[in-house]
C-alpha cells in the first residue's frame, strides 16, 4: 500500500519533467542549447509565488476551471500504472479515466468562455471539435485492449501480457500505439495539431484558452497539462512493452526508459513536422480513428 | 396502495378545485398547486417503499366496461417510474406557481391546473395499470392532457402546429398499441398483464408485437425517425410542462416498451440488436441536431431524443444479455438503461426548469441573446451547471453512473463476443458524450458566462424561491445519485426481476458484485469533490497576502471589444457542425462582404429537422395530388351519384351470381384465421 | 295467355329502349304512359286462371295512374317549363341504347341464376323487371333535365311493379301500398321540389344543381 | 297501447302545433312531444318490458336499443331546436316543427315494425318527413341538397322495395304461406327459403337501406344534406335516422343468420364497412367545410357499424355499443358546430378561428366531440371501437384489422387538422359582425350528451350492458 502511495507521488513529482525533455529534444534537433529540463519546475515555483489578475467579466467558473481540471488529472493518475500496479483498479475504471479527462476539458472550456473573449471562445470551439474525433478513437482503442487483455481495468489493459505469448497480435499492438500516439499529440496540444510555443492566438487551441489565467491558476493549469501528458505517455510506454511489473526497482527503471522513449519521440515529431492547417487536423484525427477501427476489426476477429 | 390512492386523490382534488369559478387568484393558486405538490409527496412514499424491498401494493376491483378491470400494482418497475414521476411533477408544479403567474393577466390558468392534475394522475395510472383497457385509457388520457397543456399559448402559430403534430403522432402510436395489446391478449387469453407475463405462447407472435411496440411506444419516447413531434412540442409547451414532458411523458414510452418486453420468457437476439441500432441512431442524430440549435428549449428537446437513444442502447444490451444468457451483461444493460431513465428525468427536468427560469427572466429563448447571466442569476446558473455536467455523463454526477453501466455492458459483451454490433455501444456512447459536452459547454457558456449580449439579459433576475427550491431539490438528487450509487443498486436489481426472462437469484448475485464496483464509482465521485475542495483551499492559501487585481479581458491587443464580438452559440458550434453537414444540411442565409467598403453583413443558419421539414412535406405534396384526384368523385352532379349506385348494384350482383366473391375474399383477407398454435 | 304476357313484357322493354334512344320529351312521356298501360294489363294475364275483383281493380288503378295521371302531370310540367326536347344528355343516345341493350343482357344473365317457383306463368318477368329497373336508373343517370329524371324514376318503379306482379297472390296489399307510396314520394314530393327548383334556379336542368361539391 | 301512444303522440302534437300561431312558442311543442315520448320509452326500459301490438308491431331487444337512442336524441335535439329556432324567428317554422314530429313518429314505427313491408313503409316515411327539414333555410344551396337527398334516397328506397319483393319471393318460393315477410315467422322457416332469392334480396336491401344509412358509395347525398341542414337536423339525421337504416340491416342479417347464409352476408357487410371508412378517410383529409367533415365522419361510423355487424361475435356486441355512443357523440359535434356556424356565419374552416376564445363552451364541446368521435379514451367510443377491434383480432381478420386502424388513423389526422385550426388561434377581430354567442338552450343538450358519452366511457350500467348484450345476441353477437 505504501509503495502505491510512493508510486503516485513519484509520478506526480516527475510529470513536469516531460515538457522539459521534449523541449530539450527539439533544441537538440534545432542545434540549440535550449532551456533546462527542469524549466517547468522553476516556472511553477515562480507562478505560485505571484498574485493573480482577473477580468471583471469573469465569475467563479473562471477560478474553478484550473482547480477542477487539476483535480481530475490527479484522480485520473490513480488509475494509471507507473512503475508497477496502479494505485486503484477496478473493473470499468477505464471509463472513469476517460471521463475524468472529459470533466477537466469541460471546465477548461467553460473557464475560457467565461472571459467573454472571442479568441478564447475560438480556442474552446476548436478544443471541443477535436475532442469529438479523439474521444471515440480512445474508446475504440480501449475495446481492443479490453478484448486482448480480457480486463476492464486500465492498469491491466495497458499491460496485456498475453500479447507477448502470441506474436500475431504484435502488429495489432503497433496499430494501437500509433493511433494512441496521434490522439496523445492532439489531446496534449502538441505539433502537428497545436503549437504550444507560438504566440499567435489565432492558430492555437489549448494555449489560447488559458490566455487570461495568471499566478497560481496558471501554475495549476501548466502543472495539470504536464500531468495529463505524463499520464498519456505512461499509457503509451506500457503499451510499447506490455509487461506487468511489481513496484520494484526494475519496474521503475523499465518504465523510466520507456517514458523517455515516448517523450523523445514526441520531441522528434515536433521537430520534424510543421503544424497542420486547422482544417486539415480533423483529417489526421479521422485517420487515427480509422486505424483504431481497423485494429478493432482485427481484434474482434 | 392507500397512500398511492390518497396521493392521486389529493392531486385530483387540486384539479377539480381549480375549476371553481371566481376564486381569488392567490388562493386558487395556493390551494390547487399546494394540493398537487402534497399529492406528489404522498404518492412517492409507496414507490420508495417498494424500491426498498417492501411488499408490492396492489388493488383489484371489477370495472363494468368490456374486458376492463381496475387492477393496479406497484411492482419495482412501476415504482421506479413512479418515483421519477412524482419527483419531477411535484417540482414542476411548484416551479409553475411563479412561472404561470405572469400569464394570469392575459388568460385563465384553470385549464392548466386542471389538465396538469389529469396529466399527473393519468401517468401514475399508466405506470401502475395491470389491465389493457385501463392502461390504454390512462395512456391516451395522458396524451390528451399533455396536448391541452402544450397548446396553452395557442394564439401562436408555432404552438398550434406543435400541438397538432403531437396529437396526431401520439394517437397514431396509440393505434399501434391497440394491436400490440390485443395480440398479447389473444395469445395470453386475457387482457390482464399478470396473465401475459411469463406466457410462453407470446413468442409465436413476438415479431409483430415487438415491431408494433417499437412504433407505438417509440413515437412517445421519440425514437428517430419518428421523433419529429418532439422538438416542436417540447419548446412550444410552457416550461414546467416541458419539464414534465421531457422528464416523464417520453419515459412512458420507455416504460411501455420495457413492460411489453418483460412479458416474454425468452427474447430473440435480434430484438436487442434492433434496440441497439435505434439507440445508436437516436443518440447520435439527436445530439448532432441539438448541437446545431440556437433556441435553448428546442436544443433541450433534441437532447431528450439523444438520451432516449442512450436509454434504448442500454436496454438493447440488456435484452441481448438476456437472450445470450449472460446475466452480467443483462444486469448492466438493463440497470444502466432504466437508471438512465431516472437520471435523465431528473437532470433534464432540472435543465428545463433552468431554461424556464431564464425565459421567465428574459422573455427570450434565443441562446445568442443571452450572456453573463451567472452574475444575475447565480442560483439558476449553479443548477443549470449541475444539469449540464450530469447530462454529459461526467462524474461526479448521476449521468455518469448510468452511462458507466451501459459502457460496461458493451465492453463485457465485446470481450466475449465477436459481433461488431455488440461493441458498437462503446464508441457511440463516447461520441454522444463528447458531443453533448460540446453542446452543453456551448449552452452554459453562452447563456451564463461572458458579457450580456442584450438589454433583456442585463436586466434578468432570479425568479424567487418557488422557482429555486425545485431546481435545487433536483440538483441535490443528481448529486445524491452520483455520490452514492451503491445505495441505489439493490433497488435497480429489484426492478430487473420484473422481467419474465430473469431468474431472481442469479441476478441478485450479479447485482451484488456490481454494487461493489459501483461503490468505487461513488468513492471516485466523492474523491473528486474532496480533491477539488483541497485544491481550492490550496489555491486560496497561495493567494493569501498576494495582490489580486482586476483588469479587462486580454483582447489580443484590440482595445474596444463589444459583447457582440463574443463567440455566439452558432459560431461556437460552427466548426463541429461542419463535420456533420452531410446529415444536418443546414440552411445558411448570408450576406457576404464583397467590396472594399462593406455594407452590413449578416449570417444566419438553421438546421431543419430531416424528417419533419424535409421528408414530410414531400410526402404531403404527393398525397395532396392523389387526394385531389380522388375528391373529384364528389363533384356535385347527382347523376353521377346515382351512377355509383347503379354500378355498385351491378357489381354486387355480378359478384354474387358469377362467382367472383371467393376471389375478393382472398384479396381482402376477410377470412378468419384461427389462433396461432404455440411452437 | 302466355303469349299475351310475353307480348306485354316485350312492349315494356321496347318502351324502355325508346325512352333511352329518343329526345323529344313528349314522345318519351307517351312511351312511358304506354308502358304503364301495358303493365296495368299484365296482372290480368299473368294470373289468368283466377280473375278476382282484386286483380281487376289493381289493373284499372294502375292503368289510370301510370297510363294517364302521371303522364298528364308530366305533360303539364313540360308545358309550364316550355320544354320540348332533352337537349343536354350526359352521353349520346346511341351510347345509351347500347348500354341499355347491355343492361337487358345483364338482366337476363342474373335472372338465369334465380330459379322461378314452379307454376310461374311468364319466364321472362324477372329479367324484364331487372332490366327495366336498371334502365330506369340509366335514364336518371344519363339525362340532364330533371323532368327526364322523373321519367326515369317512373320507369324504375314500373320495373319494380313488374316483379311485384308475381307476388300479387302471395302478398295481397303489399304491392299496392308500396307502389302507391313510392309514386307519391317519387312524383309528388319531387314534383313540389321541381317547382321550387324551377322558381329558384329559373330552369330545371340538373346541371345547375351542382354547387355542392368537394 | 304504449306502442300506439308512442307513435301517435308526436302525430297528434303535430296537429296541435298547427293551431299555434307564434313562431316563438311553437317549438316548445317539440319539447312536450320529446318529454312525453322519452318518458314512455324510459318506462319501457326500466320495466324491462317488450310491448307488442299485434304481430306487426312488437318491440324486441334490437328495436328497444334503437328506440331508446332515438327518443334520447330527440329529447336532446328538441331543447336545442327551441334555442335554435328562437334565434331564427324571422323564418316561419310551422313546416319544420310538424315535419320533425312526423319524423319522430315514423322513426318510432321503424323500431317497432316486425314486418319487412311495414319497415319499408316506415323508412320511406322518414325520408319524406325529413325532406322539408333539410329545406328549412329556403335557399338555393339547401334546395339542391334536398333534391339530391330526395332523389338518391328515393332510388335507394325503390331498390329496397324490390329487395323486399325478392325476400317475399324467397319466402314464398315453395308455395303461398301465412304471415309472409313477418320477421319471427320468416326466421322460423328460414331454412326452407330459396337461397338465390335470399341473396338477391340481401343485395338489393343492402344497397337500398345502405343508401338510407349513407354507406359508401351510396353516401353521396350525406355531405350535401348535412352540410346545408341546420345543426339539429344534421344531428337527428346522423344519430337517429341512420340508426333506423342500421336496424333495417340488422333485420336483414337476422334473416340471413337464421337461414345459415352468413358466409355470404359477412364479406359484403365487411367490405361495405371498410369501403365507407376508406371513403370517409379520403374525403375528411383536406376537407374545407366543417359540416361536410361531420357528414363524412357519419359515413365512417356507419361503416364501422356494418363492419362490426358483419364480423359477428364480439365485434357485433361492440357495434351495438357503438350505435349508442355514435349517436350521442354526433350530437355534441353537430350541435356545437351549429352554434359555431351561427356565430361565425361560415362553414368554411378557413373562416373559423379561435372558437376557444370566442365561444368557450361550444369550442370545448366541439373539441370534446372530436376527441370522443375519434375513439379516444375516456369517452365511450373508445370502448366500442376497441371492442370491435378486439373482435377482429380475436377472429384473426388481419386484413380487416389493418385497414380499420389505418383508416381510423387517417381520419383522426384529417379531423384533428380541421378541428384544431378552428378551435385554436386568434379569433377574428370584429366581434360585432358575428352572430349570437352561446346561450343556455343551445349548449345544454350538447353538454349533457358529452357528459353521457364520458360516463359511458367510464362505466356501463349493468342494465344497459344487458340490453346491449341481448340486442347483439339477435345477430350472433356476444360479449
Amino acid at each position: 500500500m505504501l509503495m502505491r502511495f510512493v508510486s503516485v507521488a513519484v509520478a506526480l513529482l516527475a510529470a513536469p519533467l516531460l515538457p522539459g525533455l521534449i523541449n530539450k529534444t527539439k533544441s537538440a534537433f534545432a542545434g540549440r542549447k535550449g532551456p533546462p529540463v527542469l524549466q517547468l519546475y522553476f516556472d511553477l515555483a515562480k507562478l505560485l509565488k505571484k498574485g493573480a489578475v482577473y477580468s471583471p467579466v469573469t465569475t467563479w467558473i473562471f477560478r474553478a476551471g484550473p482547480v477542477v481540471s487539476l483535480a481530475s488529472y490527479l484522480i485520473a493518475s490513480l488509475f494509471v500504472p507507473f512503475g508497477g500496479d496502479s494505485f486503484l483498479s477496478f473493473s470499468g475504471d477505464v471509463i472513469a479515466f476517460a471521463y475524468l479527462l472529459g470533466l477537466a476539458r469541460f471546465f477548461t472550456v467553460l473557464a475560457a468562455l467565461d472571459t467573454g473573449s472571442s479568441f478564447e471562445g475560438m480556442g474552446a470551439s476548436r478544443e471541443v471539435t477535436f475532442s469529438i474525433l479523439a474521444e471515440p478513437t480512445i474508446f475504440i482503442l480501449f475495446i481492443v485492449l479490453a478484448r486482448i487483455s480480457g480486463s476492464l481495468s486500465l492498469s491491466h489493459m495497458v499491460t496485456p501480457e498475453q500479447v507477448l505469448m502470441n506474436p500475431s497480435t504484435v502488429g495489432l499492438l503497433l496499430l494501437i500505439v500509433f493511433s494512441l500516439f496521434v490522439v496523445c499529440l492532439a489531446e496534449n496540444s502538441r505539433i502537428p495539431v497545436d503549437d504550444p510555443a507560438t504566440h499567435l492566438e489565432l492558430t492555437m487551441i489549448h494555449e489560447v484558452m488559458v490566455l487570461d489565467h495568471s499566478g497560481p491558476d496558471l501554475a495549476f493549469i501548466l502543472y495539470g497539462a504536464s500531468l495529463k501528458l505524463f499520464l498519456m505517455v505512461s499509457l503509451l510506454a506500457h503499451l510499447l512493452f506490455p509487461i506487468r511489473a511489481a513496484n520494484s526497482a526494475q519496474g521503475w527503471l523499465l518504465f523510466g526508459i520507456l517514458v523517455a522513449i515516448v517523450t523523445i519521440s514526441i520531441g522528434i515529431v515536433e521537430s520534424a513536422m510543421a503544424r497542420l492547417r486547422m482544417v486539415r487536423i480533423p483529417r489526421l484525427l479521422i485517420a487515427a480513428c480509422m486505424i483504431a477501427i481497423f485494429a478493432m476489426i482485427i481484434g474482434l476477429r | 396502495m392507500s397512500l398511492f390512492l390518497l396521493g392521486l386523490g389529493l392531486i385530483a382534488l387540486g384539479g377539480i378545485l381549480s375549476l371553481i369559478p371566481r376564486v381569488p387568484r392567490v388562493l386558487a393558486s395556493a390551494v390547487c398547486n399546494g394540493l398537487m405538490i402534497l399529492g406528489c409527496a404522498v404518492g412517492v412514499v409507496p414507490a420508495i417503499q417498494v424500491l426498498a424491498g417492501g411488499p408490492l401494493p396492489s388493488l383489484n376491483m371489477p370495472w363494468s366496461v368490456p374486458a376492463g378491470q381496475i387492477e393496479l400494482l406497484i411492482d419495482p418497475l412501476s415504482a421506479l417510474f413512479l418515483l421519477l414521476h412524482f419527483i419531477v411533477c411535484g417540482s414542476a408544479v411548484m416551479f409553475g406557481i411563479p412561472y404561470f403567474s405572469s400569464y394570469e393577466k392575459t388568460q385563465s390558468l384553470k385549464p392548466v391546473r386542471f389538465f396538469t392534475s389529469i396529466l399527473i394522475i393519468s401517468i401514475a395510472l399508466t405506470f401502475t395499470a395491470q389491465n389493457t383497457i385501463l392502461f390504454l385509457g390512462a395512456w391516451e388520457l395522458m396524451a390528451l392532457s399533455t396536448f391541452f397543456l402544450v397548446i396553452f399559448e395557442d394564439r401562436q402559430e408555432r404552438v398550434r402546429k406543435a400541438g397538432f403534430l403531437y396529437l396526431i403522432m401520439s394517437h397514431t402510436g396509440t393505434l399501434c398499441l391497440f394491436v400490440v395489446f390485443l395480440l398479447l391478449g389473444r395469445q395470453a387469453g386475457s387482457l390482464g398483464f399478470s396473465q401475459m407475463a411469463h406466457n410462453k405462447d407470446l413468442l409465436a407472435v413476438g415479431t409483430p408485437i415487438f415491431l408494433l411496440a417499437l412504433v407505438g411506444f417509440g413515437v412517445k419516447a421519440g425514437f428517430m425517425p419518428i421523433h419529429f413531434w418532439l422538438q416542436e412540442a417540447h419548446p412550444a409547451a410552457p416550461t414546467p410542462v416541458s419539464a414534465i414532458m421531457s422528464g416523464v411523458v417520453i419515459k412512458c414510452g420507455i416504460y411501455g416498451l420495457v413492460r411489453v418486453i418483460s412479458f416474454f420468457p425468452t427474447l430473440p437476439a435480434w430484438w436487442g440488436i434492433v434496440l441497439i441500432m435505434i439507440g445508436t441512431t437516436s443518440g447520435i442524430l439527436g445530439v448532432v441536431w441539438a448541437l446545431a440549435q440556437h433556441d435553448f428549449k428546442r436544443l433541450l428537446a433534441y437532447h431528450s431524443i439523444e438520451n432516449i437513444g442512450i436509454i434504448v442502447l442500454g436496454l438493447g444490451f440488456g435484452c441481448l444479455g438476456l437472450s445470450l444468457n449472460n446475466p452480467v451483461v443483462a444486469m448492466l444493460g438493463l440497470a444502466g438503461g432504466l437508471w438512465h431513465t431516472l437520471n435523465h428525468g431528473l437532470f433534464k427536468s432540472l435543465l428545463f426548469l433552468g431554461a424556464g427560469s431564464i425565459y421567465h427572466a428574459t422573455g427570450s429563448r434565443e441562446i445568442d441573446q443571452m450572456g453573463g447571466l451567472w452574475k444575475k442569476m447565480p442560483w439558476t446558473g449553479f443548477c443549470f451547471l449541475v444539469g449540464s455536467v450530469a447530462i454529459c455523463g461526467i462524474p461526479p454526477l448521476n449521468g455518469f453512473v448510468s452511462e458507466w453501466l451501459i459502457y460496461n455492458a458493451s465492453f463485457v459483451l465485446g470481450i466475449h463476443n465477436s459481433n461488431f454490433c455488440f461493441v458498437l455501444g462503446v464508441p457511440v456512447l463516447a461520441l454522444i458524450g463528447v458531443l453533448a459536452a460540446a453542446c452543453f459547454t456551448k449552452v452554459f457558456g453562452v447563456l451564463f458566462l461572458g458579457n450580456a449580449r442584450t438589454e433583456a439579459a442585463v436586466e434578468a433576475q432570479e425568479g424567487g424561491a418557488l422557482m429555486l427550491i425545485p431546481m435545487l431539490f433536483l440538483a441535490s438528487l443528481c448529486f445524491a445519485i452520483g455520490l452514492f450509487p451503491g445505495v441505489f443498486l439493490p433497488a435497480m436489481s429489484r426492478v430487473i426481476t420484473v422481467f419474465s426472462s430473469v431468474e431472481a437469484g442469479e441476478f441478485h448475485q450479479v447485482a451484488m458484485n456490481q454494487a461493489g464496483m459501483l461503490a468505487w464509482i461513488g468513492w471516485l465521485s466523492v474523491g473528486i469533490l474532496a480533491v477539488i475542495g483541497v485544491l481550492a483551499l490550496v489555491r486560496r492559501l497561495f493567494l493569501v497576502g498576494k495582490p489580486v487585481s482586476a483588469s479587462a479581458t486580454w483582447g489580443c491587443g484590440y482595445a474596444l471589444p463589444s459583447p457582440r464580438m463574443q463567440y455566439t452559440a452558432s459560431s461556437y458550434a460552427q466548426f463541429s457542425t461542419l463535420m456533420f453537414r452531410a446529415v444536418l444540411r443546414p440552411l445558411v442565409h448570408m450576406k457576404r462582404i464583397t467590396s472594399l467598403f462593406p455594407a452590413a453583413g449578416s449570417f444566419e443558419s438553421h438546421s431543419p429537422d430531416a424528417v419533419l421539414d424535409r421528408f414530410i412535406p414531400r410526402l404531403a405534396a404527393i398525397l395532396r395530388r392523389v387526394l385531389y384526384r380522388v375528391r373529384d368523385f364528389q363533384h356535385g352532379r347527382v347523376q353521377f351519384y346515382l351512377a355509383y349506385v347503379l354500378l355498385f348494384l351491378i357489381l354486387l350482383l355480378v359478384w354474387e351470381f358469377h362467382g367472383v366473391s371467393l376471389l375478393w375474399k382472398k384479396i381482402f383477407l376477410l377470412d378468419a384465421v384461427t389462433k396461432v398454435p404455440p411452437p | 295467355m302466355e303469349h299475351v304476357t310475353q307480348l306485354l313484357l316485350i312492349l315494356v322493354i321496347l318502351a324502355n329502349l325508346f325512352v333511352l334512344g329518343s329526345h323529344p320529351l313528349g314522345a318519351c312521356i307517351r312511351a312511358v304512359a304506354l308502358q304503364g298501360i301495358a303493365l296495368g294489363l299484365l296482372p290480368l294475364f299473368l294470373h289468368a286462371e283466377e280473375r278476382s275483383v282484386h286483380l281487376v281493380f289493381l289493373s284499372i288503378g294502375m292503368i289510370g295512374l301510370k297510363g294517364f295521371l302521371l303522364p298528364g302531370l308530366l305533360f303539364r310540367a313540360i308545358r309550364d317549363a316550355a320544354l320540348r326536347k332533352e337537349q343536354e344528355p350526359l352521353i349520346g343516345f346511341n351510347t345509351a341504347l347500347v348500354l341499355g341493350a347491355g343492361l337487358i343482357g345483364l338482366g337476363f344473365a342474373i335472372a338465369a341464376k334465380l330459379p322461378l317457383p314452379p307454376g310461374t306463368a311468364a319466364s321472362i318477368v324477372v329479367p324484364v323487371a331487372l332490366a327495366t329497373v336498371m334502365m330506369g336508373l340509366l335514364v336518371i343517370v344519363t339525362r340532364g333535365k330533371i323532368l327526364s329524371q322523373a321519367l326515369g324514376y317512373i320507369m324504375l318503379e314500373n320495373g319494380i311493379f313488374t316483379f311485384g306482379l308475381i307476388l300479387v297472390k302471395g302478398l295481397p296489399g303489399l304491392i299496392e301500398t308500396g307502389v302507391l307510396l313510392d309514386i307519391f314520394a317519387g312524383v309528388f314530393i319531387m314534383g313540389t321540389v321541381i317547382e321550387h327548383i324551377n322558381r329558384e334556379f329559373g330552369s330545371i336542368s340538373a346541371y345547375k344543381l351542382s354547387n355542392l361539391k368537394e | 297501447m304504449t306502442i300506439w301512444l308512442l307513435i301517435l303522440i308526436p302525430a297528434i302534437l303535430a296537429g296541435l302545433s298547427l293551431a299555434i300561431k307564434s313562431n316563438v312558442s311553437r317549438p316548445w311543442v317539440l319539447v312536450v312531444a320529446a318529454v312525453a315520448h322519452s318518458s314512455l320509452v324510459a318506462r319501457i326500459w326500466f320495466l324491462g318490458s317488450f310491448p307488442s301490438s299485434g304481430t306487426y308491431l312488437l318491440l324486441d331487444p334490437a328495436g328497444k336499443m334503437v328506440l331508446g337512442l332515438i327518443s334520447l336524441l330527440f329529447l336532446a335535439g328538441s331543447f336545442y331546436a327551441v334555442g335554435y329556432l328562437r334565434r331564427r324567428v324571422d323564418r316561419p317554422n310551422l313546416t319544420f316543427v310538424v315535419s320533425l314530429l312526423f319524423f319522430l313518429s315514423a322513426m318510432t314505427v321503424v323500431t317497432f315494425s316486425q314486418h319487412f313491408g311495414l319497415l319499408w313503409v316506415a323508412i320511406e316515411a322518414t325520408t319524406l318527413a325529413s325532406a322539408p327539414l333539410l329545406y328549412f333555410n329556403h335557399n338555393q344551396r339547401s334546395l339542391e341538397a334536398t333534391w339530391k337527398y330526395l332523389l338518391i334516397c328515393s332510388v335507394g328506397i325503390a331498390l329496397a322495395l324490390l329487395g323486399t319483393f325478392f325476400l317475399a319471393m324467397a319466402e314464398t318460393f315453395n308455395g303461398p304461406i301465412e304471415n309472409a315477410l313477418l320477421l319471427p315467422a320468416m326466421m322460423a322457416r328460414a331454412g326452407s327459403m330459396s337461397v338465390p332469392w335470399l341473396h338477391a334480396a340481401f343485395i338489393f336491401l343492402l344497397v337500398g337501406y345502405g343508401t338510407k344509412m349513407g354507406l359508401a358509395p351510396l353516401h353521396t347525398w350525406k355531405p350535401d344534406a348535412y352540410g346545408e341542414a341546420p345543426g339539429v337536423v344534421g344531428f337527428l339525421l346522423s344519430g337517429a335516422l341512420t340508426s333506423c337504416g342500421f336496424l333495417a340491416l340488422v333485420r336483414l342479417t337476422q334473416v340471413c343468420q337464421a337461414a345459415g347464409q352468413m358466409d355470404f352476408a359477412r364479406p359484403l357487410l365487411i367490405l361495405m364497412g371498410l369501403l365507407s371508412m376508406g371513403v370517409a378517410a379520403v374525403f375528411i383529409l383536406g376537407q374545407t367545410d366543417y359540416k361536410r367533415m361531420l357528414a363524412y365522419s357519419s359515413v365512417e361510423h356507419m361503416g364501422i357499424l356494418v363492419l362490426g355487424l358483419g364480423m359477428g361475435g364480439l365485434a357485433t356486441y361492440g357495434t351495438w355499443m357503438h350505435l349508442l355512443n355514435n349517436g350521442l357523440a354526433k350530437g355534441i359535434l353537430f350541435l356545437s358546430a351549429g352554434n359555431i356556424h351561427r356565430h361565425y356565419k361560415s362553414k368554411s374552416v378557413a373562416q373559423v378561428k379561435g372558437v376557444f376564445h370566442r365561444l368557450p363552451l361550444s369550442g370545448a364541446l366541439f373539441m370534446a366531440g372530436f376527441i370522443a368521435i375519434t375513439g379516444s379514451p375516456p369517452f365511450a367510443l373508445f370502448m366500442s371501437e376497441f371492442t370491435i377491434l378486439r373482435g377482429g383480432v380475436a377472429d384473426g381478420r388481419w386484413g380487416v384489422v389493418a385497414a380499420y386502424l389505418g383508416f381510423l388513423a387517417v381520419i383522426f389526422i384529417g379531423m384533428a387538422r380541421i378541428v384544431l385550426s378552428m378551435v385554436l388561434g386568434e379569433p377574428p377581430k370584429d366581434e360585432t359582425a358575428s352572430g349570437p354567442k352561446d346561450s343556455f338552450l343551445t349548449t345544454l343538450s350538447p353538454c349533457l350528451l358529452a357528459a353521457a358519452v364520458l360516463l359511458l366511457g367510464l362505466f356501463i350500467p349493468s342494465w344497459l350492458n344487458h340490453a346491449i348484450e341481448s340486442a347483439a345476441a339477435l345477430v350472433g353477437g356476444h360479449s
